[in-house]
């Protein structure tokens, strides 16, 4: 068998179980104690789009260096679904190591040479120890997290106090599963010379950094943002943005004495009550947000166009999923770049926005508003699966208390009682934005919003110039909004570079990581990280600055690419595109391939 | 929805409310819809049921779909903000703005397409939360916007010369809202203002969702062959049209009748409907008496008319989730946001 | 929607029916639903119906919406075409399918949110057009496929214990049927594999649209708190998950009982239904008698499972359309088009 | 007042009426009758979103040329609404005549001394002549009919044969109706001077040539095409179709005996369930369409991706109208090309068909099909309200009785007993089209289609590679589908140029008459019209060809300049739009203006 030289806060580790089982709190156990033993960690879920019963993964990557993205490599894989056993067994990087559960010998058990396989009777153990089905099911995933202490020399007390502080409530709980978790420490420890050359280390204790999913992240900036209406249909993987919302408002918004909530959430019949409900939340006068994934976004199209046109503030947030269609639910990609940008029939055009990261997610879902109603336009935060569902290690959240809300143009009873008569639909300022007025508050204020033809006033029209009016009102709105959306964050290569790269959204780690990489095998590429759309000036520079852009996205058909193609000056062919789109997080290493192999065509030819 | 701004005569000795404000400071533009239109005598009943109840204008929101019903909105109340939203999506409309402000008054105008074709959905859902609003659906049993196509709803204009079948498999609405737990039902027609003005009056005091049926006649395509007011008729008389084509100048259909009585009504296409009005002492509390009620009425070729089943106690949308009083979008910021000392503590735990 | 291919033991002396076909000729593939799940017992009668009524599997075309429900039909007889659709839109591909081809048996599975929540308006649309097809509710008051959250129907798991309100306001499929004119309208608990399987077949058989609403409990999300086997109870023994986390191994409810009598069943969750048949007496044929009946044993707290309504004389969308008896998918070319010599004369009018 | 010269069979006559007073059944007397004097005509009618009382205009332009398009002027203005008379009045060009009802004097009547007005009391000479109420409004605008057969010097006699055409069955309306036009000839010739400056002449019988509008000739092509069922939502301006549709089956395809119909027409609930008829219809396969407008595409998004990914075959044709939102539904506008291109969540795109008149509605009603059962994908036709409810003349349609449907890749009951197994999903010829099986045919071509993840074979699958398999497939499928749409049309300058335009649709007769104006002033530029998207090797080709290249479009964004930076090897800076949307029909004028100014410009420069 291969050498396997030592790895010490520096591995893959992925656990194949079945989903249904509790295998998600025996892996995060896991992944927390590696977090509190001051290694930069990440967690990616790889779940079937079913309840019970079908393979589901875990892989948790530790890497000294705070890389955050996939790596492509697997060290330790836990194979406990027999389902797919020869398939786990293939993945695992020549050197590493593979972990199963040897009650039962394999049949169709293949060996391997190059890795070191190690069989661990997991059921036996647990089935001797516990009495109860149910339990023994539970614990047979705690037990191997106890062999992974010994492997990877995983202090126990840190688990410990893990479970201490999960039971509190229940102390024979921690008591139970510790049972479990020694059951596969000794066992480890007995049969295996431990630990591996591959294993953890402490290095510290991550203070100022947190473990949170986007969907969390993003739910909680919606508390912040001051949002007070969720509107929604579930859909995965959005569901839990709304979950975290909830359950972070009856933390935060209800009231001590009288239990009264400042929130309401609805749950909708469908994806396009959901998007009506949002804009006649935002019509009044109250921050309102509903959060979908794809098929979400086509069902609320007509809606969209509406309040484009109407001119109604209003935020979506669409967690990306694979697409077309029903896709894979389960998986992620950046694929509905091009459809949330021109979303509805006739000519639209909506701000986006991109966050590269749960920490992005909290600060965008308040950014979100404020270009919302300051623009009077929908906007979208496009995030993914991967960073919406999986486990990010980032800096602890910061607030500002002196923020207050960007409620944009709105006049007060006062402002209206001054003018002789309210208009709608005209720009005063030269910026293309009107002023609005909320219901409830002066009948001067009172106009008709639709969503046919109006004029300038607000009244309707189907006359042809008082129609292109609007429409043209429109376009300078849009030039405003590329003044005002987060600007692109340029990181320049330690060498002057013709050479750029753009990426976006959930690429970004994988980027960080592939750059570094790059610049040891001599190729240098600046890095521009789009966070929104419009593209301000910045993108234009970078275009006009570099002659070989590579354009990274998580999509089939070069969205993004297009969105650059048309809506910058640049010359597209510029523009080569890294596209990976099978539905796992990009991992570092193709970027490097890609990148690489396209350098050396370009030497050879 | 006009070119025109209503001329507003201020008669000597018009009558004011509470809030000292006359009749028409209910209007609102003028009608654009088809002279003799049921849907303008809805109008009408809904200026003088807002101004006998002296609702604040700029305390009504007043939301609507897409079809002629729901261009009706922008005749009523000029000084009430209006909301002209998609085909058959009034209702979530109107769920997220009461969600967004509780106590702004709530009325939603659909038609018969705009609710029980494309609408169906929101409009047993708008229903299933009991939105504390007035739901009033201007139905006519045609889309008259697109020119006449039949809608869900039976046909009022045809339905003594149809069988039951057609009946049968028609959509009603009033049914189908009892039958799914709706708190407040009636029936009206859009020619008996003062049934129609009480009803409203009622929807709009009752604290959850008032589904008002208001049977409206088209005059223009209540098509009805052999009828010599049809538009089958028009079409055939007219040379070929790529619009409407002709259409005849028609009065508005009225009928008042007394508690407990029926009433015959000639439609503009010569067909008539037989209205049944509820008897004083009919009782609008008991479900399953109204169900048989309904279907009793039915059986004869009846429509019957007045407030057929009320629920009060059924607790409305904000009732359900317990939200605040206040309604949420007058709160101030800092009594939305946890601050960062919140923040600080609450990460502790990640 | 598996990854193994099912296993086929073919067991000495299995019976064979009139096409010569065993039982398992009927199946399709593994199912990968929750060890207990109703819906498996559903599709498990389903086999068993179809099976006995010897249809042949080509002729048969299964069609579903999306949910843990919409994924059953892969479940069965892997020798007819099945459509997985888009979620709630499954009875309009019906309806194409259906115009396409009027031969075809045509069954529809769907889900509670399927068809009550995002579904509403084309379920209600589909009992209106009469569309001849079984219409197969698997209801289990919860979104499976999304993790529990509750649907616009009553949860079956926790009906005792909720008050009237939440009843009145959940969709109540049959009911709603009823009211809305449906020509068939059955309810069964999955548990009841011999009265499923007879209102199987009948709904097949009838000529339109069968709507059959079955209780199918979903043993991972009855959510009802304090239940050690909630989904509430699982969370917080287990560490926090993305995924579903543990899902306990259940079995199957079954519930066997006669004509006429209740039978209280306890759910997964500890808490229970009481389900009553029809008596041997009931007429499915009255539609007024059949709502006062509902009407009834609801506020008994009991839910009338059986035939409970049907009339067979209403036309299904066919004969109102007055289509031609062969399929039309099925006519030549030269029977649909008019040649050249047609478009000639049609345009000297031109 | 300014000369008129004279303008033979060369004018624009518009008339302002009321709507809902049966105007245009005089307006079509009026356009019938010049067609029968066998001069080239076209009629434009700009309704309003409404049934009864608001303004509406019908414009006719004779020209001997054969110019189809708007010219931006106005000879005779027939002012018959008090509502519109002032900006009627500007309307009409120098040298121009207006003709209005005197019966009332107008308060507000504005003169205009570079115009001749004349006063006709047509309510007195009817309210005189006709007892019953309706009748008069009716012959109000008969009676103008006469006045213009007057001053246009119309052969009366083409009237008479008119209207017993149309009303053989009830001759005495004949007679009622020719009072009413006498009542307005008589009253012309005794108080004008008649026939004006601009007149008709007859100039032929437009042997070979029909008058007709678009949604007519598509409706009668979806019977031709073999369609046997149309699910439809109403929805203006592509109502007329379904209409149409219905009628020409009533006539073609009901059994004489039995009365049974061959087609089956299903007014659905919305939009939503419309698109899923066409798709279960088609899978069974029937061939089945939907008509819709702008909303409906908006609404049908999530079924349109589930064709574009199992592979449905599907027909959707979109009547576009003004957008965004409800828009102006009765003006016209091509702007929904970027959403049918790429309609749907997720990596989608979809070809399209853009007739440019009604014999293309008819011709690519059929092709729609074969190219959707060829490429198993659902194919648009983008149409609009001008083409779709304007009246246009064009050749007489022409039926090749050879024709049999192209049904694609259909295996036959045969066909699949000679399989061992039957895959779905698998590429076999290389042009990335599987094989497909219909329900109802042999057990062995059973299959599950699914919008959710499947592989080659057609099971489903959330593996990574499979998935992406699939997924790279049909891109090989995009690249076969452009050998197949139909080609772009090369109208070459008579002088070689390096100008380019590119147009398509409605806007096709404006750029030929433009076209000839600038050729006059020595501009000369090729003409390619595009017929279907994606683009074949002849758009590259021209657009490699050109240095300057003029894209005319009818709406704000420039779509399909979008579409041709993104699908072909152009260098966007070539590309210089063209853009009209107003909502008005576009007239040739302003592309005159245009590419005049353009070039002006540049030699400026
Ligand atoms: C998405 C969409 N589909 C179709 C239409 C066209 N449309 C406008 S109004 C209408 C029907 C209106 O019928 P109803 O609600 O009964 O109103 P009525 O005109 O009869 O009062 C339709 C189909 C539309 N505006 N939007
Ligand atoms: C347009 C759309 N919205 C949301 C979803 C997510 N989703 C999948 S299944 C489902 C609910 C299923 O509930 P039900 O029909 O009752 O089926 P069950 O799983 O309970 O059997 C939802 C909301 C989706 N697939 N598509
Ligand atoms: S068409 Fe019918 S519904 Fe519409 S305005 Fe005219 S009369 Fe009223
Ligand atoms: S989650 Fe519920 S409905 Fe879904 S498979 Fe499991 S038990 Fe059945
Ligand atoms: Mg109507
Ligand atoms: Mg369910």
């Amino acid at each position: 068998m291969s050498a396997t030289q030592s790895r010490i806060n520096d591995f893959v580790l992925k656990i194949a179980t079945v989903n249904g089982t509790g295998s998600a709190s025996a892996n995060s156990l896991v992944m927390k104690a590696l977090f509190r033993m001051g290694i930069p960690v990440t967690g990616k879920n790889l779940f079937p789009s079913n309840i019970q019963g079908l393979p589901t993964w875990y892989e948790i990557r530790a890497n000294k260096d705070g890389y955050m993205s996939r790596s492509g490599r697997v060290d330790v894989m836990v194979a406990m679904n027999a389902q797919t056993y020869s398939k786990d067994l293939k993945e695992v990087s020549p050197g590493g190591f593979l972990v199963y559960d040897s009650t039962w010998p394999r049949s169709h058990m293949l060996a391997r040479d190059d890795i070191t396989i190690l069989g661990v009777p997991l059921s036996k153990l647990c089935n001797e120890h516990f009495s109860v089905a149910r339990i023994r099911i539970l614990m047979k995933n705690i037990a191997y997290v106890g062999v992974l202490a010994a492997l990877l020399d995983i202090d126990l007390d840190v688990f410990r106090t893990l479970l201490e502080e999960t039971f509190a409530a229940k102390p024979k709980l921690v008591d139970g599963n510790l049972d479990a978790i020694m059951l596969g420490y000794n066992y480890a420890k007995e049969n295996f010379t431990c630990p591996l050359p591959v294993r953890a280390e402490k290095m510290g204790d991550n203070a100022g950094k947190i473990l949170i999913d986007g969907n969390a992240a993003a739910g909680l900036g919606f508390v912040y943002a001051g949002a007070t209406v969720g509107a929604w249909y579930p859909i995965t993987p959005s569901t839990s943005l709304m979950d975290n919302f909830k359950t972070f408002c009856e933390m935060f918004r209800t009231d001590e004495v009288t239990g009264e909530k400042r929130y309401c959430i609805v749950q909708a019949e469908d994806e396009l009550a959901a998007a009506g409900m949002v804009l006649g939340a935002n019509w009044v006068g109250a921050r309102a947000f509903t959060p979908t994934s794809g098929p979400g976004i086509s069902l609320m199209s007509e809606f969209i166009g509406f309040a484009y046109y109407a001119e109604i503030p209003s935020v979506f947030v669409d967690v990306q999923r694979v697409g077309p269609s029903t896709g894979m639910p389960t998986r992620t990609q950046q694929c509905d770049i091009l459809l949330c940008a021109y979303a509805s029939h006739g000519d639209t055009r909506h701000p986006l926005l991109f966050p590269a990261d749960p920490s992005d997610c909290f600060n965008m879902a308040v950014q979100a508003f404020d270009l919302a109603e300051r623009l009077q336009t929908p906007v979208f935060m496009l995030s993914d699966l991967d960073i919406g569902m999986n486990d990010w290690m980032v800096s602890e959240l910061k607030w500002d208390d002196s923020y207050q809300p960007d409620r944009g143009k709105v006049l007060s009873s006062e402002d209206l009682d001054a003018l002789d008569k309210f208009v709608r639909y005209t720009d005063f300022d030269g910026d293309g934005i009107p002023y609005r007025t909320l219901p409830g508050v002066n009948p001067k204020g009172a106009y008709f919003v639709r969503g046919s033809g109006h004029n300038r006033q607000g009244g309707y029209t189907e006359d042809s110039l008082e129609y292109q009016d609007v429409m043209d009102r429109l376009l300078v709105k849009w030039d405003t909004a590329k003044t005002l959306v987060p600007t692109a964050v340029l990181t320049p290569a330690s060498k002057k570079t013709k050479l750029g790269i753009i990426a976006f959204g959930s690429s970004h780690g994988a980027v960080v990581e592939a750059r570094d990489h790059l610049a040891e095998r001599g190729i240098h590429a600046d890095y521009l990280r789009l966070r929104a759309f419009p593209f301000g000036a910045e993108v234009e520079e970078f275009l006009a600055s570099h002659e070989t852009i590579f354009v990274v996205e998580q999509n089939r058909d070069a969205q993004m690419k297009s969105l650059l193609m048309l809506e910058t000056q640049t010359n597209s062919s510029k523009l080569s595109s890294i596209l990976h789109y099978n539905g796992m997080p990009l991992p570092s290493d193709c970027i490097v391939a890609a990148i690489g192999a396209h350098i050396e065509s370009e030497a050879a030819a | 929805m006009t070119y025109i701004a209503k001329p507003k005569i201020d008669l000597p000795g018009q009558k004011r409310n509470a809030l000292g404000l006359l009749q028409r400071d209910y209007e609102g533009s003028l009608s654009t819809l088809c002279a003799g239109c049921g849907h303008d005598s809805i109008t009408a009943a809904i200026v003088q049921a807002l101004w006998e109840m002296a609702i604040e204008p700029e305390k009504l929101i007043k939301l609507s779909g897409i079809g002629c019903s729901s261009k009706t909105p922008a005749y009523f109340v000029h000084g009430a903000h209006g909301f002209n939203s998609v085909h058959g999506r009034m209702p979530s409309v109107a769920a997220g703005a009461h969600a967004g402000h509780r106590d702004l008054v709530c009325i939603g105008v659909s038609g018969d397409g705009d609710s029980l074709s494309i609408g169906f959905g929101q409009f047993g859902h708008a229903l299933r939360r009991n939105l504390n609003m007035l739901y009033l659906i201007e139905n006519n049993g045609v889309y008259g916007l697109t020119k006449g196509q039949f809608s869900a709803s039976a046909d009022p204009g045809s339905k003594a010369k149809k069988g039951e079948v057609n009946h049968m498999q028609s959509i009603n609405p009033v049914a189908t809202a009892i039958a799914m737990g709706a708190s407040f039902v009636g029936r009206s027609f859009s020619g008996d203002r003062e049934q129609l003005v009480a009803l409203i009056k009622a929807g709009i005091a009752h604290k959850g969702a008032a589904l008002l049926d208001v049977i409206s006649p088209c005059v223009t395509f209540n098509d009805h062959v052999g009828s010599t007011k049809s538009y089958a008729y028009t079409r055939e008389h007219m040379y070929r049209t790529s619009e409407t084509g002709f259409v005849p100048p028609a009065t508005e259909i009225t009928a008042d009748y007394p508690e407990g009585g029926t009433v015959r009504v000639t439609m503009h296409d010569g067909s008539s409907i037989l209205l049944k009005k509820a008897d004083p002492d009919y009782d609008p509390t008991n479900r399953s008496k109204t169900l048989r009620y309904l279907e009793k009425h039915r059986h004869k070729g009846e429509i019957p008319t007045g407030l057929l089943f009320i629920d009060d106690d059924l607790p409305d949308m904000h009732a359900i989730a317990g939200t605040a009083k206040k309604p949420l979008r007058d709160f101030e910021y800092s009594e939305l946001t946890p601050g960062s000392a919140a923040l600080a503590k609450l990460q502790r735990s990640m």
